[in-house]
């Protein structure tokens, strides 16, 4: 305790800074929004002491539902956590889970101040938007609707980032790894969405102006955080052991089947926020899209246990997880413009998709504990192709040629970004850990924690 | 004073641990252990790669009992343990030089 | 890897093959719905552009809020992999998982192609729907509403095939499971649901017409399930080890209770959308009905816990878990119909019997790892009768000879139905796994994983 | 089983107890709502049958609003079982998941029963309601609001029991657990409930008539949960081999920090329920109150990472964790009066607080396993404090003065209360465990369980 | 060279390993184990059905000596192992042919 | 007959392993331990106390051979296990009076 107390002096100093920034920003907030009303009066008003129109009443069902939406899309960080965990090792679980809990809040705070603008703000260019930083916004147009936005919009922000950590699980030092997700989540993201979702606020993108079709970010989410992780994982190398010099490929087995499952409950689960939520209006159009995006998910699922039945002539379990992903990634573009049918072979198609892709990606020697790259990246530009292939209004050249534009510009930009990203981390504070913390796992080295104390775990490597 | 050590298959346990108890046995130590032989272990997938699980889950028995009873005890062992399939174990017997009860103190044959 | 190799090419036909299906059915796919809106625009609209009636805004809030319900009810997937899981051994972890994921994708699917026609289809007979299959009912009605009703009766009908897992687990082969689950979605539930439910949509069944009040299912889904359990758990005996010769009865405890308890929590969450949800309309009704079953599930949670300390001396954490079950399984049939206060005696009256009946079926020797018969089958039957004796407008004989007889049907049913069924199974694919098989565990057996390779277990029977 | 026989006929009786006693209340029943009407009607309704004037469907939104943020609101009981068990050891696990189970079935229960009368009804004095028990103000005013006002409220009345299981686990009495749970949801916290928050339904607290600003309970919940646990773990004393004589601070390291985690996420997203919720009415301000809700919990895990690098050297998990939990604490009370930066600088100071508040109670010796003495107690008064130093009409002395009042008069009724409580029961059925069973863990001892019986355990103390 | 095996209950672990470092012993290898003996097990209730653990958790000290050291060794376990109850556990001795110390190849006495 | 019982590194099980086997050992048991010697534990943070885990994580490797053999099989252990830091372990060689298989009551070096 002694060593401690010396340092605790800068921690008040600390707290004292915070309040001296908060008091200069106090203005602003003053400036931001004079009245909130308490919300108690505002539910007598709700009661119908003053008479709202219809009109209002839907806009207020809008604010609901986008908000139950964006919840929903939050939990998925609990089932992404779930499933990078329980795929890894369990010397290394503490780390996964700081990981999953930081990318997500550091995420948070570098949507707020940079990302959000970027991606959102008026974009005189169509390739980034410059303006509505810090919600700036909401003093020019005074419309709560913003919040609801920009809520909707930091979950799926971090959904990029978090995918990145499963495929550099293991081996990543903790330091890097927050750098890299702050800085997805502050530029890499936004700036591809700028293209594609811009004009859902005050952006326009050159590619949405196309008629590019991504409804839920089959390409602006997944294959974004799914090319990063490709370009991660390939800076990073193999885990220790993962390839033998003779080549044959050895597995490493996760600590926690039971944990990846419950992990892909959740984010099954969240994905009726994804998906459906993305109308970001409560209507009749939600219920077709979660009908497809479960018809997807389920599709995916049996798709990819027959696929390896037939290839391992066993139902492996973690590849059929895997195929509950591919269906819902790849659903989530075509989600709103194809007919429930036609869910049923997009997921079939990612469930058979990715398996083949775990096993490519792992003969080519890119080792990623989780299968991100196949699920998030591959299956996420398969989705975005689909969705022209499956269009229901029937499929043209020109509608293909549009989604495999997106498709390419997302990985040319992410390749070329995250790329140099992660080479400037190399260089400068490390993007590895050494030999002996990968060995003795990153929980006590990097949080000087264990996970299970309590459990005898078998010790081997 | 000798001790039997019974290297045996996890899931015959109760009926060497009943075994011994019948023939007077007190007391016994046993400890979860992994074990390498002819028994070769066997080959698990995981997303598309193979791994070969070779070391097998085995119980390690500890019995020290009085040098006269350990022909007895070794019998008891093998008919209890037998399945007569791979993997059956093996029973070593080594010396002891001394035993004493932690609680009494008392040595030798009264410490068992 | 070699060796796989030479199997990837048949799926590639696989893949050609679905997008060949897929393509003959383009055509369905653009007359199922020539244009449905983009949801941009969609909220575009709700934002005010086009001025909605207050009846078009209530029917979206019935959308808004039968979804959500629907994504509650799914998320007790995840509930019952937990608790089924958490009651069982470690060396069964992962095929216990794959059964919960997997019952729920081919349910889905099998609820498509079959499931949702004969249950809600025109019903001539009263006896089970005959169209309405593959969605097509949109084609003719052209109502979005189909979609969401579709999604939540699809999640209820998973929940029938999933309670019998439970009962089944640690002794059933994989392929037998793939096949009853797919049957049970696909004809033994979906036909006793038009008896009692199919007026809900095209059909008319002859137990509804009689008066027969099952609001949200605990004869219709949870009986159906149980009854279904018991004869499955009958027709596989008991699990190696379960009953002595002498007759004694031999616990082999859940390898995970936290983990079970974290799957009740679920499913209490999940009951706030099986139960309120099945309003399918966004009123004043859903509170009470809300209030109704977490006050059951809280009786039985206390019922069972006294209970079983009266019997055994000591709180026995497992049972009451099951005695929160047991109340919610309970109230789901009068929910709607009951007091708060009557759904405080309806839970801690199911929270007792829960308690007894798990008692009588070891007694008997039918082994049920999992409570399901007791749970799902006993309490579901008592909670529909407990409607009658309970109903806020009073007791009546005739409502309680009404709700006898579709007690007694949905017996009658499912034993002749699933009895044929499991006895079919065992002459063909078989039920149970060998000896061997169920001593090493079906997780290396089915599927050649381990759920927990870095934990230590202690290797017994 | 022979033994058990005997004790099952006691158990016949209690049943036919129940059905008498329910008799008796039939007519209760029948008078309190006489006609409910079946939910397919109301849904038909819905559906258009009749035309429902804009206000009603507001009504109708705030119905389902409501009832969808009380279900994530009951689901933190979940979050809250898997951080104070995956914080403690393997050999109370079972232990503390029935803890958590029945705190709130038996607070649910008690605040049937007592509570809600106590927290909401006229309250002539401004002290205490004087009615409203057994939910009977539904024959009064026919208005099912109550139904859905009553589920909002009791969920948040668990919050507080569940609250001080954390700090006090591992070392008491399951018999005297059930006891203080039921006082603490029955009077302490329903009674301080009416001096802040009667006024919204049919009481008038004397505290919020001065303007005291608690939007969603940092203090009424959170404090009043916080110093009920300060007084529990003083009270009991710390765990065995906590501290030692030289005045050594020995760590006895949760067992399962994977769980810990994805019991922060589930709190996290409940929160979404629990803070926006509050509005209790589907309207445009739920957005900017979800917004703030996420930015403290990030600033707040930022901070503490920050803090615990700092201090340790290493950035602490179960640290993060903590800071998480004191942002959304902090930002309970002011989340809908202050900016979203201003919820930056809320959390973020809450994140450095809690890590200083766990150093110092450990130096004074309180033991708390969770920390749930700071992160509810210290962090649930310093939010309620910067309520008024951030609002954003902006600063006054007069509104942090009642502020500061509110927080003294919830400690010092608290303290009082929950002293002379758990007083009582020490005199009275014991609070502590014996050594031997604290020894051998909780749960073989108060419930004859094991929580991993699969796992080979590392037997220490 | 004699190796000294103690069978103690696994909360007088830090007891006897202090007091074994107070004497000079340089190190110890323990293990997780299961005991049977007079110390009987316990029943447990599981969903209404009770079962019986018959085996005690304890935990195995090995500790690998000089001969004429183990009095004084056994001396130390006997009085920091001891609680008095049953099922405090035993202590073998065994003779040992051959100590190595694997990084440097020392043997015997050096090894230790 | 003699038992050669080796504490080392986790790690090097699989060298350690494949060594033995090319010199023809046709068996072993190996057991998960926790060591305690030169070679220091570690301090770990949590929730701001500190604490020391005073015992490393080795494992047991036993391996019972013809007592001819002892000294190439000693040798092998020591040039596969080193790793030549502190904690590299100990091998520690016993005398064994007798070993039967199991499966085919056969006794001495056929048991092997
Ligand atoms: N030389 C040995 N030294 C120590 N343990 C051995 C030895 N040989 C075999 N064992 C143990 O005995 C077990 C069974 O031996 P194995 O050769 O597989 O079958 P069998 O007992 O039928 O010969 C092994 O798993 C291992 O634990
Ligand atoms: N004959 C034996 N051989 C090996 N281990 C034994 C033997 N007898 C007892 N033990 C071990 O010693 C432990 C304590 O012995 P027990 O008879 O229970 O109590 P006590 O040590 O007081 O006699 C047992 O749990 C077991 O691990
Ligand atoms: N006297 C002993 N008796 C039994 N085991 C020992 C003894 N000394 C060391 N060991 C085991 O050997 C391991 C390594 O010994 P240590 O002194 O740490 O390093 P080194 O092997 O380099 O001397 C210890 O962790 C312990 O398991």
């Amino acid at each position: 305790m002694m060593r401690f107390a010396t340092k605790k002096r800068p921690l008040i100093l600390f707290i004292i800074a915070i309040c001296l920034i908060a008091a200069a920003n106090g203005a602003v907030g003053l400036a931001e929004d004079s009245a909130a009303p308490l919300a108690q009066e505002s539910a007598a008003a709700a009661g119908g002491s003053d008479v709202p129109t219809a009109a209002e009443v839907q806009k207020n069902l809008d604010f609901v539902w986008t908000m139950v939406a964006a919840f929903l899309v939050f939990f998925m960080q609990a089932g992404f956590a779930m499933v990078e965990s329980g795929f890894t090792r369990a010397k290394n679980a503490v780390n996964i889970m700081m990981k999953n809990l930081m990318d997500f809040s550091v995420g948070s705070i570098a949507f707020l101040l940079l990302g959000f603008g970027l991606m959102f703000g008026t974009s005189p260019t169509g390739w980034f938007g410059t303006d509505g930083f810090l919600l700036s916004d909401f003093a020019k147009d005074a419309d709560k609707w913003l919040y609801a936005f920009w809520m909707f919009q930091v979950v799926f922000a971090a959904t990029a980032a978090t995918i990145v950590s499963g495929a550099m699980a293991e081996r990543t030092k903790f330091s890097a790894y927050l750098i890299y997700s702050a800085v997805i989540t502050a530029l890499i993201y936004p700036v591809f969405g700028s293209w594609a979702w811009g004009s859902l606020h005050h952006g326009n993108g050159w590619l949405e102006k196309l008629g590019f079709i991504d409804f839920a970010g089959s390409t602006v989410v997944h294959s974004v955080g799914g090319w990063a992780a490709l370009w991660g994982a390939v800076m990073l190398g193999p885990r220790m052991g993962r390839y033998e010099k003779d080549g044959k490929v050895m597995a490493i087995p996760g600590h926690n089947i039971p944990m990846a499952a419950l992990g892909v409950f959740i984010l099954w689960f969240g994905w009726f926020g994804f998906n459906p939520g993305s109308t970001t209006a409560g209507n009749a159009d939600i219920a077709r899209i979660a009908v497809n995006t479960n018809l997807a998910a389920a599709a995916g699922a049996i798709a990819s246990l027959i696929a390896s039945w037939g290839i391992f002539r066993k139902p492996d379990g973690a590849m059929a997880l895997n195929g509950v992903l591919a269906g819902l990634v790849a659903i989530t573009s075509p989600c709103a413009t194809v007919t429930p049918m036609a869910s049923v072979y997009i997921g079939a198609i990612a469930g058979v998709v990715v398996v083949l892709s775990v096993l490519f990606f792992d003969r080519i020697r890119i080792d990623d504990p989780v299968g991100a790259i196949s699920v998030h990246g591959v299956c996420g530009a398969l989705g975005t192709l689909l969705a022209a292939v499956f269009h229901e209004e029937g499929f043209t050249m020109a509608r293909l040629g549009v989604q495999a534009l997106g498709v390419a510009s997302a990985f040319a930009w992410v390749s070329v970004t995250a790329g140099f990203l992660f080479f400037l981390i190399k260089k400068t504070v490390g993007l590895r850990v050494s030999e002996e913390e990968e060995m003795d796992g990153l929980d006590y080295h990097e949080h000087g924690n264990t996970a299970y104390p309590n459990f005898q775990l078998i010790e081997k490597r | 004073m000798k001790k039997i050590e019974a290297i045996i298959k996890p899931f015959r346990l109760e009926e060497v641990k009943n075994a011994l108890q019948e023939i007077g046995v007190s007391g016994m130590t046993v400890t979860e252990v992994k074990g390498f032989g002819r028994q070769k272990g066997h080959t698990e997938i995981y997303r598309g790669a193979e791994y070969v699980v070779e070391f097998v889950p085995k119980l390690k028995m500890e019995v020290t009992v009085a040098a006269d009873t350990v022909p007895v005890v070794v019998e008891t062992i093998l008919t209890s343990a037998r399945t007569g399939k791979i993997g059956d174990g093996k029973i070593f017997v080594y010396d002891v030089d001394e035993v004493v009860r932690i609680r009494t103190g008392e040595r030798g044959r009264e410490a068992l």
